[in-house]
């Protein structure tokens, strides 16, 4: 793209050019030094870059009220992950209300690329996107998430209730 | 006027024996009826425009005419399965006058040709069972059941057989699954019960007041019997009456005969005087007439159907102004849910569905628009099934919907009956 | 294990022989079950009467299980069944049954503690025209009203 | 033979057919749920309407005879909006099972619903709740909310098998399907109840929750469980097979297939298969790539005179031809047909169950007449006890669940100076054997079975699953000299 | 300015590349910094987006140029193992097969944090928290 100069006196001077911009430079200086709260950089260590509520960390696997999952394996999200990184497997439950929970749900944390997929397809809210970034781990390290790791480790305390549960969904009649 | 054909001597108690039905003309019309040949009895029978009296109303002589012409066995079943609400006419046949239900099964299996019937008592009658087994061990005494009837080469075996209480088994082919020792459940109907019923036999159901009206036909000829009734409906019909009125029983009037003075007249008019809200004309699958229709209605297969009734099983029930409609119409549904047979998916699904929005309507939940939903539900129940209970359910949702709506509209915004009753 | 007194099976042999089905022979063997077992067909009842006459297990149970006149619960002596179809209940026999569930202390179906009632709500028993309408067992009773239902009670022992 | 048409498409059918099988004549979609081609018509499911010209009510088309020039069409507004309430009504008292549920993905009610379903349930009310997951047998869950009462199992069970097991109890929306309380659903066609399941009420132990549908592929195969030579379609992934299913053939199994069948997949899955050559010597095992063992087989037999060959029927007819062939050139003919239960050989239980249990006698016994080889089963182990046959060639079966005596039949097998075992499936008796070279499972290459009637069937060729197994066309071109298995007979397609 | 601040040569592809960059903006102490054109004065790289044939060839040559401890960080699912676009390729190389990787930063893009915390704990020596933990395989029959 090409830019048309304009042709006036002014800019044929060299000195008009340079005192505009330092008069920016001088204004903007100015606006710091009197507010600071206003400046846009962080001194980073110390104030740290909040994330936004949508943001797509760590996955989470919610919890009913009695501590057990809430996933019943169904594989919708293994289904709906362009990396297929999730790896299910489903067992028998003895109580028959349940009938059905995974034995083993693992998540390739190499492989994924975080995009919520699985988050959108669980029909019963059973994975969540958490807020925690991804932890960088040296080479193998063990990258694969499992039960333990997704819905019990220490960051969540004890597992993250869901809101929707068996009981309220089967008094309701559906 | 009450026109006296069937139940003449319903009152003395003698009728009932053997000795006493005969001494009143009984067992007569079947030495006459001997004489005579089968084709002539149905001819007769088509002639005097005899229609169903079980609910359907379809012409008896023209059901005959449907039996194939050979030589094969065939079956003659009454449908003595009285289970609609409302409906006690036949109890008191059987009760008073067995005998006359079982000449005129005789008749009619003469003219069918048929040499085996059973008669299906529903199974709360225990007392109908009791009367009719001793009546036919009388007239398999007195030789006019068994082999060779009265000389006239025609052997003829009857049977009672208890049903077990389900309201399906009153559907012609609901009562052959039960005789055959099935769950009572309608069957398909290309094979008609006419060409194959009964053990793959053919088979003709009929209901006990056809049947007996089949001797008055043999005794006045067909044109005796139109003398009562209209031209479309002949005959006379015995109404079971009941509701808010003096006097509720079982009266025999001619069909054509209105509504209003069956009312007045036979019933001693309203309890207590009370104003006339509606009446259910023909058992609880009839759709509902308001007071208004009421007055213009005649007690015949026409008017009724013109009205969106229908005459059915001639149970006239009587509704005035202290009864909730909405409480009535959750009872009548209640009714459907629970006796559905559970076979085919609209009527099993959907009567249970029905009675659960009128039941959330009573309980004081229901929304502005289940009642436009109950409208659609029963309209996508019609006409979708084997067998027509699910008509039955759908229809007087509708006219109750159709016809007192504003009642319902009522129960759902206030929460409480509009009738402070 | 259930058996069928000698006059029991009698009646099951000729109610094979009198229909051309033997299916036929299923509900009038069912009622003499009934009868002989305190009024209700156990299972062993269905696996003896399915030795006695040869039909499957599952058809027996299909037709036991389809029909409301056979129990499957024990029922008191009395078994007292109160009709709540349109007329019935026009005439209070819903309110009926309440309060005698509530002077009987059980709930319906249930069985009285000195075992001799049972209270249970069934369709239109045809006699509307004396409404409402009690059958017990086999007897039907017509224009109950809760007094006369408490004679009938005391009368029934 | 009436004509009629169907949605504008004129079609023949036979006498007494009925409208849907004038529609099934037709690529037309027509849904229906408790019709099945090879049961009684129920007409209970009512999804089959149709408007039939000159009759104002719909009528359903698994019940309507065809006449001649009957016009009908179920591609109507009213017919449109009939199916879609009557698919309302099944799925108001459905439970919200598709997460657990085994069929989701191939279930009657997903697919019509996508096609002809309302999308808002306007159901406010509770749904009616029975039981969930009833043992009905060693081999059939049941759950009775998901069942749809279309009573395709109770047919099934009161016509094909006539042990009449299933029942549906109680009565309107109340009513379940089940078994009397000691009569469970034990007998040897009951998973066949499974498969006409339309929705996920009978589901199988065998497959419960073990893979979900839409990750597995199919071919259709040959069963190799007997030889009544059923049409089998086999369901497979990367992780091996999970389940066979059969495929209606007139002629040959009908609609339906015995449940020892179904468990024939299993023998073809890694776990149970020999992976690599084995050679016996005195240092102990050793294992090698199978077409090395095969050449070092070659030369061991190149210098014995009297070399024996035993053949079960578990194999295909080129193989045999071409096998037979190349042994009896190279070692005389000394071969043997190995049957395993000479009692119950010839025994047939009404259905589909043979006694014979490979799948390929009849092809075998042909291959011998044509080969003029008459060797019976006496003289061979006359031959071991003395001790004659220097080297023994036994091509082993698949399926080891039918060959029960098979460690005697080793032991006696060992009287052999040597012996090789060419065996599809490990297993330890085979450890006395001096060769054991891994051959491919009847799921992994192409061939023709020929069942007892004599009717040849082409196998399919699945995924394979131990790529370098010899077939015994590979062994007989390594037993004619060649070292290097050409491309086209063996390994072809992807290897897992 | 960039005292005591590493300095990491980073070859970066498709979608990666804004993210890395902006990702120090607005930043004050960071505790590296960005160079892209001179691998020989930098002692670390960082390599992100999906590796095509040029990649593959480019920074091999950059990892010899390195001086100095000579640290690889793998930024982002598609250079750690292929991501969304490398499952389709069946010739998939990624850059733990050509590169001594010592970090692995996974996420689509990896948020600044863990590459803050990866650099960090390099730098001032402390051993990476090595998640310790099973790996349960329960494989069925």
């Amino acid at each position: 793209m090409s830019i048309v100069k304009k042709e006036n006196s002014l800019s044929k001077w060299y000195l008009p050019g340079i005192l505009k911009g330092l008069g920016i430079t001088f204004r903007n200086l100015i606006k710091n030094l009197t507010s600071r709260d206003e400046m846009l950089t962080l001194n980073y260590p110390e104030e740290k870059y909040e994330y936004g509520p949508r943001f797509k960390g760590n996955h989470v696997l919610t919890v009913k009220k009695d501590g057990s999952l809430r996933c019943t394996a169904c594989m919708l999200c293994a289904t709906n992950c362009p990396a297929d990184c999730i790896t299910i497997v489903a067992a028998e439950h003895d109580d028959p209300s349940v009938e059905k929970y995974p034995i083993n749900y693992e998540i390739d944390i190499l492989r994924c690329v975080f995009c919520g997929f699985c988050e959108e397809a669980c029909p019963v809210d059973a994975i969540r996107m958490g807020p925690e970034w991804q932890v960088p781990g040296v080479n193998g390290a063990s990258f694969i998430n499992n039960i333990s790791e997704l819905a019990y480790r220490p960051s969540l305390g004890g597992g993250i209730k869901t809101v929707l549960d068996d009981e309220e969904r089967i008094k309701g009649g559906i | 006027m009450e026109a006296k054909l069937l139940s003449e001597h319903y009152s003395d108690d003698s009728y009932i024996g053997l000795e006493g039905y005969k001494s009143k003309g009984g067992y007569a019309e079947l030495k006459t009826a001997f004489k005579m040949k089968p084709e002539e009895i149905i001819e007769v029978v088509k002639q005097s425009g005899l229609r169903g009296r079980g609910g359907a109303g379809f012409p008896t002589g023209v059901k005959w005419g449907f039996l194939p012409k050979n030589g094969e066995p065939r079956y003659l079943l009454c449908n003595a399965d009285e289970g609609e609400p409302g409906t006690f006419k036949d109890r008191v046949m059987m009760e008073r006058a067995p005998h006359q239900l079982i000449e005129g099964m005789i008749i009619s299996g003469f003219a069918v040709g048929s040499h085996k019937a059973y008669i299906y008592v529903r199974g709360e009658y225990m007392d109908s069972v009791r009367i009719l087994e001793k009546a036919i061990q009388e007239a398999y005494a007195a030789g006019y059941l068994g082999k060779n009837i009265l000389g006239s080469g025609f052997d003829f075996d009857l049977d009672v057989y208890r049903g077990a209480g389900a309201y399906i088994c009153g559907e012609e082919t609901g009562m052959i699954s039960s005789l055959e020792g099935k769950k009572g459940q309608p069957k398909l109907k290309p094979p008609f019960p006419a060409i194959q019923g009964y053990l793959k036999k053919p088979t003709i159901v009929n209901n006990v007041e056809t049947l007996a009206a089949v001797k008055y036909i043999i005794r006045d000829g067909a044109e005796g019997y139109r003398k009562y009734g209209t031209e479309k409906s002949a005959g006379t019909k015995l109404f079971s009456v009941s509701g808010d009125v003096n006097k509720p029983g079982v009266y025999e009037v001619p069909l054509g005969y209105s509504l209003m003075d069956l009312i007045n007249n036979e019933c001693g008019g309203m309890r207590e005087g009370r104003k006339l809200k509606a009446v259910i004309p023909g058992g609880s699958s009839a759709p509902v007439l308001t007071a208004e229709e009421t007055g213009r209605a005649t007690m015949d297969y026409e008017c009724l159907a013109e009205m969106g009734s229908m005459l059915g099983s001639g149970a006239v029930i009587i509704i005035d102004e202290t009864r909730c409609m909405v409480d009535m119409l959750k009872v009548i549904l209640h009714f459907y849910h629970h006796e559905s047979c559970g076979q085919c998916t609209p009527c099993r699904e959907g009567t249970g569905w029905l009675e659960k929005i009128v039941r959330s309507i009573v309980d004081g939940n229901g929304r502005l628009q289940d009642i436009d939903l109950l409208n659609r539900v029963a309209e996508n129940m019609k006409g979708r099934t084997i067998c027509a209970l699910s008509d039955a359910a759908a229809l007087p949702t509708m006219s109750f919907i159709q016809k007192f709506r504003e009642e319902f509209e009522f129960f759902i915004r206030e929460g409480r009956s509009q009738v402070k009753g | 294990m259930f058996e069928l007194s000698p006059e029991g099976k009698e009646l099951v042999k000729k109610e094979l022989a009198r229909y051309e089905d033997k299916y036929s022979a299923i509900i009038p063997s069912l009622y003499q079950i009934q009868k002989e077992n305190e009024g209700w067909v156990s299972p062993e009842a269905v696996d003896h009467l399915s030795e006695l006459t040869g039909i499957p297990h599952s058809h027996i149970n299909e037709v036991l299980k389809f029909y409301t006149m056979f129990n499957l619960k024990p029922t008191g002596k009395y078994h007292i069944q109160v009709c709540c179809n349109i007329t019935c209940s026009m005439f209070q026999a819903r309110e009926l049954t309440d309060d005698l569930c509530q002077k009987l202390g059980i709930k319906e179906g249930e069985v009285s503690e000195d075992g001799r009632f049972t209270v249970s709500r069934v369709e239109c028993l045809g006699s509307c025209d004396n409404a409402p309408a009690v059958q017990v067992n086999e007897t039907y009773h017509d224009n109950m009203t809760p007094e006369k239902m408490d004679t009938l009670i005391s009368e029934l022992k | 033979m009436p004509k009629c048409t169907v949605n504008g498409i004129e079609v023949e059918v036979k006498d007494g057919a009925t409208v849907i099988e004038a529609f099934m004549k037709t690529n037309e979609s027509i849904a229906h749920y408790c019709w099945h081609p090879g049961l009684s018509v129920a007409g209970v499911c009512r999804m089959c309407m149709v408007e039939i010209e000159g009759n104002p009510r719909l009528q359903i088309a698994c019940n309507t005879p065809v006449q001649d020039g009957m016009v009908v069409y179920n591609n109507s507004e009213k017919v449109k909006e009939a199916v879609e309430w009557t698919l309302k009504f099944h799925l108001i008292n459905h439970p919200l099972d598709c997460p657990i549920c085994d069929q989701a993905g191939e279930c009657g009610l997903q697919e019509y619903y996508m096609s002809h379903g309302s999308y808002d349930s306007e159901m406010a009310e509770r749904k009616v709740k029975k039981h969930k997951v009833v043992d009905l047998g060693e081999k059939v869950v049941l759950d009775t909310e998901r069942c749809i009462l279309c009573s395709r199992c109770v047919r099934f069970t009161d016509e094909v098998t006539k042990t009449n097991e299933l029942g549906i109890f109680n009565r309107g929306d109340r009513s379940e399907i089940g078994t009397f309380e000691n009569r469970p659903l034990n007998n040897k066609y009951s998973l066949n109840t499974v498969d006409i399941c339309p929705v996920g009420a009978l589901t199988s132990k065998d497959f419960r929750f073990r893979q979900r549908v839409w990750f597995l592929k199919s071919f259709e195969t040959i069963c190799q469980g007997c030889s009544a030579g059923c049409n089998v379609q086999a369901y497979y992934n990367e992780n091996g097979f999970y389940r066979v299913k059969p495929v209606p053939n007139e002629e040959v199994n009908g609609h339906w297939m015995c449940d020892e069948g179904r468990d024939v997949y299993k023998f073809a899955n890694k776990e149970h298969r020999l992976v690599s050559g084995i050679k016996k010597e005195d240092s102990g095992l050793s294992h090698m790539a199978p077409g090395a063992a095969a050449v070092q087989l070659r030369e061991d037999l190149s210098d014995t005179k009297k070399a024996a060959l035993v053949l079960t029927g578990q194999y295909t007819t080129e193989e045999y031809l071409k096998f037979v062939d190349s042994f009896t050139k190279n070692y005389g003919n000394e071969v043997y047909h190995w049957i395993n239960n000479p009692k119950t050989f010839d025994d047939f239980d009404g259905i589909l169950l043979r006694g014979d249990k490979n799948p390929n006698t009849v092809g075998l016994l042909r291959v011998l007449e044509g080969k003029g080889i008459k060797s019976s089963w006496a003289d061979l182990e006359e031959k071991l006890n003395s001790g004659q046959i220097e080297h023994l060639v036994v091509a082993g079966p698949e399926n080891l669940a039918v060959f029960p005596d098979l460690e005697e039949k080793v032991t006696l097998f060992g009287q052999a100076q040597k012996l090789t075992v060419l065996t599809p499936v490990k297993s330890k008796f085979y450890e006395s054997a001096d060769y054991q070279i891994p051959m491919k499972s009847f799921m992994e290459k192409d061939g023709t079975f020929v069942n007892h009637k004599g009717i040849e069937q082409k196998l399919g060729r699945g995924p394979i699953v131990v790529s370098q197994a010899l077939t015994l066309l590979d062994l007989s071109m390594i037993l004619d000299g060649s070292d290097f298995i050409s491309v086209n007979s063996a390994s072809m397609g992807g290897s897992l | 300015m960039g005292w005591g601040k590493i300095r990491l040569f980073s070859y970066t592809n498709n979608c990666c590349v804004p993210q890395l960059e902006r990702s120090l903006l607005f930043k004050n102490e960071t505790c590296f910094e960005l160079s892209f054109n001179s691998p020989e004065k930098s002692s670390g790289m960082i390599v992100g987006g999906f590796l095509n044939q040029v990649a593959r060839r480019e920074i091999i040559e950059a990892f010899e140029l390195l001086k100095g401890p000579k640290w690889v960080f793998a930024y982002g699912t598609c250079v750690i193992s292929g991501g969304v676009l490398g499952q389709f390729s069946d010739s998939l190389i990624t850059v733990g097969d050509i590169l001594p990787v010592t970090r692995f930063l996974p996420g689509c893009p990896p948020s600044f944090d863990a590459i803050q915390t990866a650099v960090s704990d390099l730098t001032e020596g402390r051993r990476e928290s090595v998640r310790e933990k099973g790996v349960l395989y329960a494989l069925r029959d």
